[in-house]
């Protein structure tokens, strides 16, 4: 569904990426793990084209993805949710949905409105407050209901649960996998790395900008290397 | 630290010495390469060059507060017209040498810049507001000066003219070389207080305040007192750039002293020369002071091809104009923000 | 940032006006109306005429239509793009002389220009959008009123060129004087009040109730967000930016009967607009009207406490006043 | 001193023209200009200066754009470029610095138009004034409503005034109010306006009514006339008379055509060109000719100046700025705009001879209706404007 | 010795309640955790105390003196520092720079603020990142730079609003490391938010859990965590068991 080959990136200049490959399954959750200032962000922001690649190629769902723009992406099916939840502060919660629906026929919003509200139930309650008042959790809760909106074929998380309470960070991560069984391929990226590789179907390490280690989430887990580095253990 | 980190950007190298000195040098060779200028210029360019550095003036005291202070000023005006009228009212209705004129209008001009930015900060006036309110206030002296008997009304000062040159009254014959001195040597120390601001303890808090208030406060930074400061320093250049202003063309009304018009030249060389850079200022000002002068005189000899724009009323403030977006397009930082960048990327 | 709550950290950036005006609108719209109407009586104690004050107000209003009418264009453009446009005054000369040479040399009916001169700006507003402010879209405050300044230069001076510095003028047909409360008022300036009060309901209802106007608010809110979701920022700005030049094409036609047509004119009404669109709160256009009209009253009732003095020291005396009361303007947000 | 003596014989004589061409007040400034430029084709025409040997007169003109330092270093660079001369500038504020380029490099300067009183009391030896001082204009003004007014059996009472709060404003009311109590009228209110930013005078025009005047004194510029026209149609304050003085609008050709009828039976007292010189009237075909818009006083007062000029080089047989001031002093010349006689200066450089005149807006046009020498018509008194 | 008293703060915003009537003590050289859920009030709590916030009621006393309403800068100098959840860099500064600066507020001398502030930047780590200006930082640089401006005052107390979320496991250890050591060889005493419990068990003495403004409860790390109101209301049930 997405593949990344050879791609480089970075940002006035200077590279940050160096040719990266990564694929994305249909329906799979890939995580990212990776130090920080490895790169996932980057490399998510170069796949919703915020950061043009200075050479390799992206492709989704079978077109050309480079140089194309994040809002053309979007209409393909490409969603992120970015790591400061880009949420429209004065807006109000529903009006932060529906926006989240603004490719999509006015007709099926509603519905897909529910489908959100089931899965976060608070943002029904909250509907008329400005975004900007929610708490934290509830602001992250939003940001993935809003993306969600978009009918996504490819869900991209950065770091959803930092700064959430535990508990909190179990529900999104509970709601992750939900999603994923609802047909939506997701790539995430996670601070919590032991319960992202729990999760992953597959998963990918970065290192400096290049992709190290790949395979199954929770044989990462168990490699000695990414325990070593990344969970400190 | 891991292994795994990313890799170092910077080697071990011995703590990096900042350019102070360098820009203390530079300023200093420029003063001398100053000197014989007003000798070489014919009389017509003098005039430009003395205009041109009273731009600098003013654009160097608005630097301080919006470039290396982050409070955008719309109404700078306010400082130049509380120089130029202390100045001109002294001179022309008690015959007191410009010189005390200067120095009582740069404590006018800082201690009014000191209350009314106390108000301001202390009601927390922010961006586009602060820069509108600041601007409210140029107004208001301008209108109240309209209509105060006290300095004239509408009809202003004329500074009367002495019978021989005097250093005392800072009048020389026309052409003379101490004009350009005299500004250029203002110019200069103007810019040494801006770099020894720059560079000092209350300098640094204030562009630490501009980055970010709140962490600044957190550290320690009395925020308001540092800003009030620079405030200050920057109301009493530019009133300085006001005296003078008055003593050079002999001349001022409250449009001319508190006019919106003012204030935007002070902001524009600074911009286009680089907001919060040392140099932007002066910089700016060398570029965009004989700009107009450059247009018009194309525009009166126009190039062979273009002889029907000659004489069209406004034409040249439209090519003024072209050139002004073209340049704040091309060079967002400004001349030497762009330079700087480029030498820095090296 | 991988953080959260931006809300918890601004406040920190908040006033610390604790319990002044803390209820809402009404509360403030109550005190404003007030403070009003003790400035009327105050002014009728002054001039003891009825008839004068009674004209005062009805005037004040109407001037401050037109007054928020001028500044409706530009408080979506602040409020929305964060540009401080000092073009705007060009923008409503190029549309004066629009509407001039449309009724002059076509022979249109002078409020039938708008049909014309609308959409013109609209379009306008779009390439100057595209082809100069997009490339200053997110570099600081003074670079943009550098380049919105240059091309209010451009506009009056080319205005100058072609039209030639001679002041013009629109004949209203049927232009006459209108009584209204023991007041009288020329038709064209009570045409231009419903104008104005016909635009700020007409952009009150696109901000806020279509999905364009829903839209432009997210894109103002946050560009990252909106183009996560999927709309064309880049779009949005030339829309907005454009609309904000309809308006003034708008203003421009409805004032073309009351002004003087210069290729200065527009200007005059700048200073003022700013004025309106401060005391307003940025983006809102309803507070603009409001705003306009406070101008309006403060400005005519001011000349009557102190005649000789310029009306205009008043509206900035109670500017200064109410951006320290409220820094967020009248009816704006805390943000 | 100027580099006119480096002039070759063959070369033009340089005389230098400062107008607004661009900014607020490009209108004036652009007429005036041209009103020069035409007053040297029409020395040139006629032969040059013949006691130099017929050398031909050139224009080095300059936009001031209405800016104090502008005029000043575009001053300066004419006086540098040979100028013998200067004529400008329309705004007093730039006149005020021209006029010390002028006086400083003793290149004398002859003002068209700029009323402040202040430009000529500086005891400035090399600044010429041909237009009337804001003060007489407000006497003269206050002598032809007593004279107008009292001849048509209905004497000015109770005078209302209103004026820009501007030095010029100012002046011309405290000239007028002063001549109105001697001449026993009763100034029943003086209001003033800030010209750049009102927009409207129905308040003021309706406490004008309120207060039982017979005549509405106006002094002020082009854009608040038309203004004040307008709102006089409105309130319709059952005046005798809107009378100007030195009023910016009132005889201006556009006048009543903009203002839509709203100005009939205006008058103003003015300096004004003189309708009944036929010089004048040939100019006026002239310039509508050549730059196809009506003429106004401004270009008129351009051509004299330059006139002024062009006569005291031939007095002066020397392209040398110390001689020309020489002969300005002197000068004794027949004006194309209305006075009591030919230009000629006082010794503060005053026109001794410059007076206003009374137009009134009769029919759609701008007629001079007083004194009766300059009358083109009868003025039409009581003119109840607005009815 | 009790060296931070806080006593029954209160802070609304338009009606709402984020810190509702919430005291607590912190003894010298001892080390506070407070956990509660997203928007239970804790930044809040920590605005109020730095001084970014006048409480609406309560007192905030430090060594026995009441700073209670006090400018940020005063409490700063009084001895408390504070770093920001949201991280707030002199964006137009090098890293040493941003540091200096605060070394100087903090009553540094000009000459010598940039050696001390080096010998800062070293400490939390950042000596790579140094010279480089400090808006292109990643998170956990920005982390660091917020904890080493913080130092710079030689601070005797130290508010941390969440200065481990962002980083990955690997490298929270030496900053707990750090914290630990500031602890230990300087008695720093130190009071610090988390949603990271292996850190709040490893790190404080003392826990304080707030929710919904109020305190929910507060004693040692162990005890806190298996109270039920807590789980209930911040720790809930963890699906796939613990990470260390
Ligand atoms: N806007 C920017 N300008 C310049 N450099 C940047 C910018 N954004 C990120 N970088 C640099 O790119 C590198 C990779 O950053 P990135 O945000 O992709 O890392 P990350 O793996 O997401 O780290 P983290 O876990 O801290 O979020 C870092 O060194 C950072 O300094
Ligand atoms: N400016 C504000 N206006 C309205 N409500 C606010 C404001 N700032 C904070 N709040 C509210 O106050 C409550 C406490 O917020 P606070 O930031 O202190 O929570 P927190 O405990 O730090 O949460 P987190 O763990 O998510 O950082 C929240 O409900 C928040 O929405
Ligand atoms: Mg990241
Ligand atoms: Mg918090």
């Amino acid at each position: 569904m997405l593949s990344l080959e050879a791609v480089s990136a970075g940002y006035h200049g200077l590279a940050i990426l160096h040719e990266l490959d990564l694929t994305v399954g249909e329906g799979e959750i890939v995580a990212l793990v990776g130090a920080n200032g490895a790169g996932k962000t980057t490399t998510l922001r170069t796949i919703s084209g915020m950061v043009r690649p200075s050479s390799g190629s992206i492709t989704f769902d079978g077109r050309r993805a480079d140089g194309a723009r994040t809002s053309d992406l979007v209409a393909r099916g490409l969603v992120q949710v970015p790591e400061d939840r880009a949420l429209f502060g004065p807006l109000t919660v529903e009006e932060n949905l529906r926006m989240g629906g603004w490719l999509r026929g006015r007709d099926r919003l509603d519905e897909a409105l529910a489908e959100v509200h089931e899965l976060f139930p608070i943002l029904a309650e909250r509907g008329k407050q400005a975004a900007e008042t929610l708490s934290g959790g509830q602001q992250q809760m939003l940001a993935i209901g809003r993306a969600l909106m978009a009918r996504p074929k490819l869900l991209m998380l950065d770091e959803p649960s930092t700064g959430l309470s535990p508990k909190l960070t179990w529900a999104v991560l509970d709601a992750i996998k939900t999603i994923r069984d609802r047909g939506v391929a997701v790539l995430l990226v996670e601070q919590n790395a032991h319960q992202a590789l729990a999760l992953a179907d597959r998963a990918y390490v970065l290192e400096s900008g290049t992709s190290v280690l790949s395979g199954p989430g929770p044989e990462l887990a168990r490699d000695d290397r990414v325990r070593a580095a990344y969970l400190g253990l | 630290m891991t292994a795994t980190a990313a890799e170092p950007r910077a080697t071990e190298t011995p703590l990096p010495r900042l350019p102070w000195n360098r820009h203390l040098a530079v300023l200093g060779v420029l003063a001398v390469v100053m000197i014989p200028l007003p000798l070489v210029l014919p009389a017509a360019q003098q005039a430009v060059a003395v205009r041109v550095l009273i731009f600098a003036l003013m654009a160097i005291g608005w630097n301080v507060m919006s470039g290396f202070g982050g409070m955008f000023r719309f109404g700078h005006a306010a400082y130049f017209g509380i120089g130029a009228y202390t100045t001109a009212r002294l001179v022309a209705e008690q015959g007191v040498t410009p010189w005390l004129g200067m120095v009582l209008g740069a404590v006018f001009a800082a201690a009014f810049a000191v209350v009314i930015g106390f108000f301001s900060l202390r009601y927390r006036l922010k961006g586009a507001y602060f820069a509108l309110a600041t601007f409210a206030f140029a107004e208001m002296l301008r209108l109240l000066a309209t209509n105060s008997d006290f300095v004239n009304r509408a009809v202003g000062y004329n500074i009367p003219l002495e019978p021989e040159s005097s250093w005392a009254m800072l009048q020389f014959e026309p052409g003379s070389p101490n004009y350009v001195w005299i500004v250029a040597a203002l110019t200069v120390l103007a810019m040494a207080a801006s770099i020894f601001f720059a560079r000092s303890r209350t300098g640094q808090f204030v562009q630490a305040a501009r980055d970010d208030a709140d962490a600044a406060a957190s550290v320690g930074i009395p925020v308001v007192r540092c800003k009030l400061m620079a405030m200050a320093l920057s109301a009493a250049i530019t009133a300085v750039a006001g005296a003078f202003y008055v003593q050079y063309y002999l001349f001022i009304d409250p449009e001319l002293a508190f006019g919106s018009g003012v204030s935007i030249q002070a902001i524009l060389p600074a911009v286009i020369g680089g907001v919060g850079t040392i140099w932007g200022p002066l910089i700016g000002a060398a570029v965009l002071g004989p700009l107009s002068d450059v247009t018009a005189t194309l525009l009166r000899n126009p190039p062979p091809g273009l002889e029907f724009l000659q004489g069209r009323g406004g034409l040249d403030v439209i090519v003024y104009a072209v050139l002004l977006i073209v340049i704040v397009l091309a060079l967002p930082q400004g001349i030497y923000g762009a330079l700087r960048d480029r030498w820095s990327r090296r | 940032m991988s953080t959260d709550t931006t809300t918890a950290e601004a406040v920190a950036a908040e006033p610390r006006d604790r319990g002044r005006w803390r209820r809402g609108p009404y509360l403030r719209i109550a005190v404003t109306l007030v403070l009003v109407v003790a400035a009327i009586v105050l002014a009728y104690a002054r001039s003891g005429s009825g008839t004068i004050v009674m004209q005062a107000i009805v005037t004040g209003v109407l001037v401050g239509g037109v007054y928020g009418l001028t500044a409706m264009g530009l408080t979506l453009i602040f409020g929305v793009l964060d540009i401080v446009n000092f073009a705007h005054g060009a923008f409503l000369a190029l549309a004066l002389f629009v509407s001039y040479w449309l009724v002059s040399a076509v022979g249109l009916h002078p409020y039938l220009a708008l049909l014309v001169c609308v959409p013109a700006m609209f379009g306008l507003g779009v390439l100057i959008q595209r082809g100069v402010l997009s490339r200053a879209m997110g570099k600081p405050l003074q670079n943009q009123l550098l380049i919105t300044l240059g091309i209010s230069l451009l506009i009056e001076n080319s205005l100058l060129l072609f039209f030639g510095a001679d002041p013009r003028s629109v004949e209203l047909p049927g232009e006459r004087g209108v009584h209204i409360l023991g007041a009288v008022a020329d038709l064209s300036r009570v045409l231009a009040f419903l104008g104005a009060l016909v635009l700020a309901g007409l952009l009150f209802l696109l901000l806020q109730k279509t999905r364009l106007g829903t839209a432009i608010r997210a894109v103002a809110a946050n560009d990252l967000g909106a183009q996560l979701v999927g709309i064309d920022t880049r779009r949005i700005y030339a829309i907005t930016f454009a609309v904000g030049t309809a308006c003034a094409g708008a203003a421009g036609t409805l004032l073309a009967p009351l002004v003087t047509i210069e290729p200065h004119t527009g200007a005059l009404f700048n200073i003022i607009a700013f004025v309106v669109v401060v005391l307003g709160g940025m983006g809102n256009v309803v507070g603009a009207l409001v705003g306009g009209i406070l101008i309006g009253l403060v400005e005519q009732l001011g000349a009557l406490y102190l005649p000789g003095q310029s009306p205009l020291l008043s509206v900035f005396v109670v500017f200064v006043l109410v951006l320290f009361l409220r820094p967020q303007g009248l009816f704006g947000r805390s943000s | 001193g100027g580099g006119a003596q480096d002039r070759a014989t063959g070369d033009p004589i340089k005389i230098g023209s400062l107008h607004p061409l661009s900014g607020s007040a490009a209108a004036d400034g652009q007429q005036m200009e041209n009103g020069a430029k035409l007053a040297v084709e029409a020395v040139n025409a006629a032969g040059g200066i013949k006691s130099l040997g017929g050398a031909k007169l050139e224009l080095l003109s300059a936009d001031t754009q209405g800016k104090p330092e502008v005029g000043q270093s575009e001053a300066q660079r004419i006086v540098s470029e040979g100028a013998v001369a200067l004529v400008g500038t329309y705004q007093s504020a730039v006149s005020a610095t021209v006029s010390t380029v002028a006086e400083r490099n003793k290149v004398p300067f002859v003002i068209d138009i700029s009323s402040s009183d202040s430009l000529l009391s500086q005891g400035y030896k090399n600044v010429f004034r041909i237009q009337p001082s804001s003060k007489v204009m407000g006497t003269q003004g206050a002598q032809y409503l007593s004279e107008v007014s009292k001849a048509a059996g209905k004497p000015a009472a109770k005078v209302a005034i209103l004026h820009e709060q501007g030095p010029f404003g100012t002046t011309v009311k405290d000239g007028f109010a002063a001549e109105a109590a001697k001449l026993g009228m009763q100034v029943v209110s003086a209001v003033s306006y800030d010209p750049a930013s009102v927009s409207d005078f129905t308040t003021q025009v309706a406490a004008v009514k309120a207060s039982g005047a017979n005549v509405l004194m106006v002094s002020g510029y082009y854009r608040d006339g038309v203004l004040l026209a307008q709102a006089v149609k409105t309130v319709k304050p059952g005046l005798d008379a809107v009378f100007g003085v030195a009023n910016g609008a009132f005889d201006v050709p556009q006048f009543p055509a903009e203002a839509a009828g709203a100005g009939d039976g205006f008058f103003d007292s003015n300096y004004h060109f003189d309708a009944k010189n036929p010089e004048t009237v040939a100019l006026a075909a002239k310039f509508k000719a050549a730059y196809k818009a009506e003429m106004r006083t401004g270009a008129v007062l351009s051509y004299d100046a330059v006139r002024v000029i062009a006569a005291a080089l031939e007095k002066a047989g020397k392209a040398e700025p110390a001689a020309v001031r020489d002969a300005i002093a002197q000068t004794d010349l027949a004006s194309l705009i209305a006075t009591k006689g030919p230009i000629s200066f006082d010794e503060t450089g005053e026109n001794k001879n410059a007076m206003p005149i009374l137009t009134q807006v009769q029919g759609q046009k701008v007629v001079q209706v007083f004194p009766a020498d300059k009358a083109e018509a009868k003025p039409v008194y009581p003119a109840s404007p607005g009815q | 010795m009790t060296l931070l008293t806080v006593e029954g703060v209160s802070k609304s915003f338009r009606g709402l309640r984020a810190v509702d009537d919430v005291g607590f003590e912190v003894t010298e050289g001892s080390v506070l955790g407070i956990i509660g859920p997203n928007g239970a009030g804790k930044t809040t709590l920590f605005n109020v105390v730095a001084g970014a916030l006048t409480p609406d009621s309560g007192a905030v006393h430090l060594g026995g003196r009441d700073i209670t309403g006090l400018p940020p800068h005063r409490i700063t100098a009084a001895g408390m520092a504070r770093t920001f959840q949201l991280m707030k860099p002199f964006v137009s500064m090098s890293v040493l720079d941003n540091v200096a600066v605060a070394v100087m507020a903090g009553g540094g001398s000009r000459r010598t603020a940039r050696t001390v502030a080096a010998e800062i930047v070293e400490r939390v780590g950042l000596g790579q990142w140094r010279d480089q200006r400090s808006d292109g930082l990643p998170t956990a640089a920005l982390k660091r730079l917020e904890l080493a401006r913080a130092l710079a005052g030689r601070p005797r107390v130290l508010l941390l609003d969440e200065v481990l979320a962002g980083l990955v496991p690997a490298e929270r250890a030496p900053v707990m490391e750090l914290l630990e050591d500031l602890r230990e060889n300087e008695g720093t005493t130190l009071v610090f938010v988390e949603h990271i419990m292996a850190a709040v068990m490893r790190l404080s003495d003392s826990v304080l859990v707030l929710d919904m403004g109020r305190v929910l409860t507060s004693g040692p790390p162990a005890e806190v965590v298996r109270d039920p109101r807590v789980i209930e209301a911040y720790l809930g049930e963890e699906p796939t068991g613990v990470e260390s």
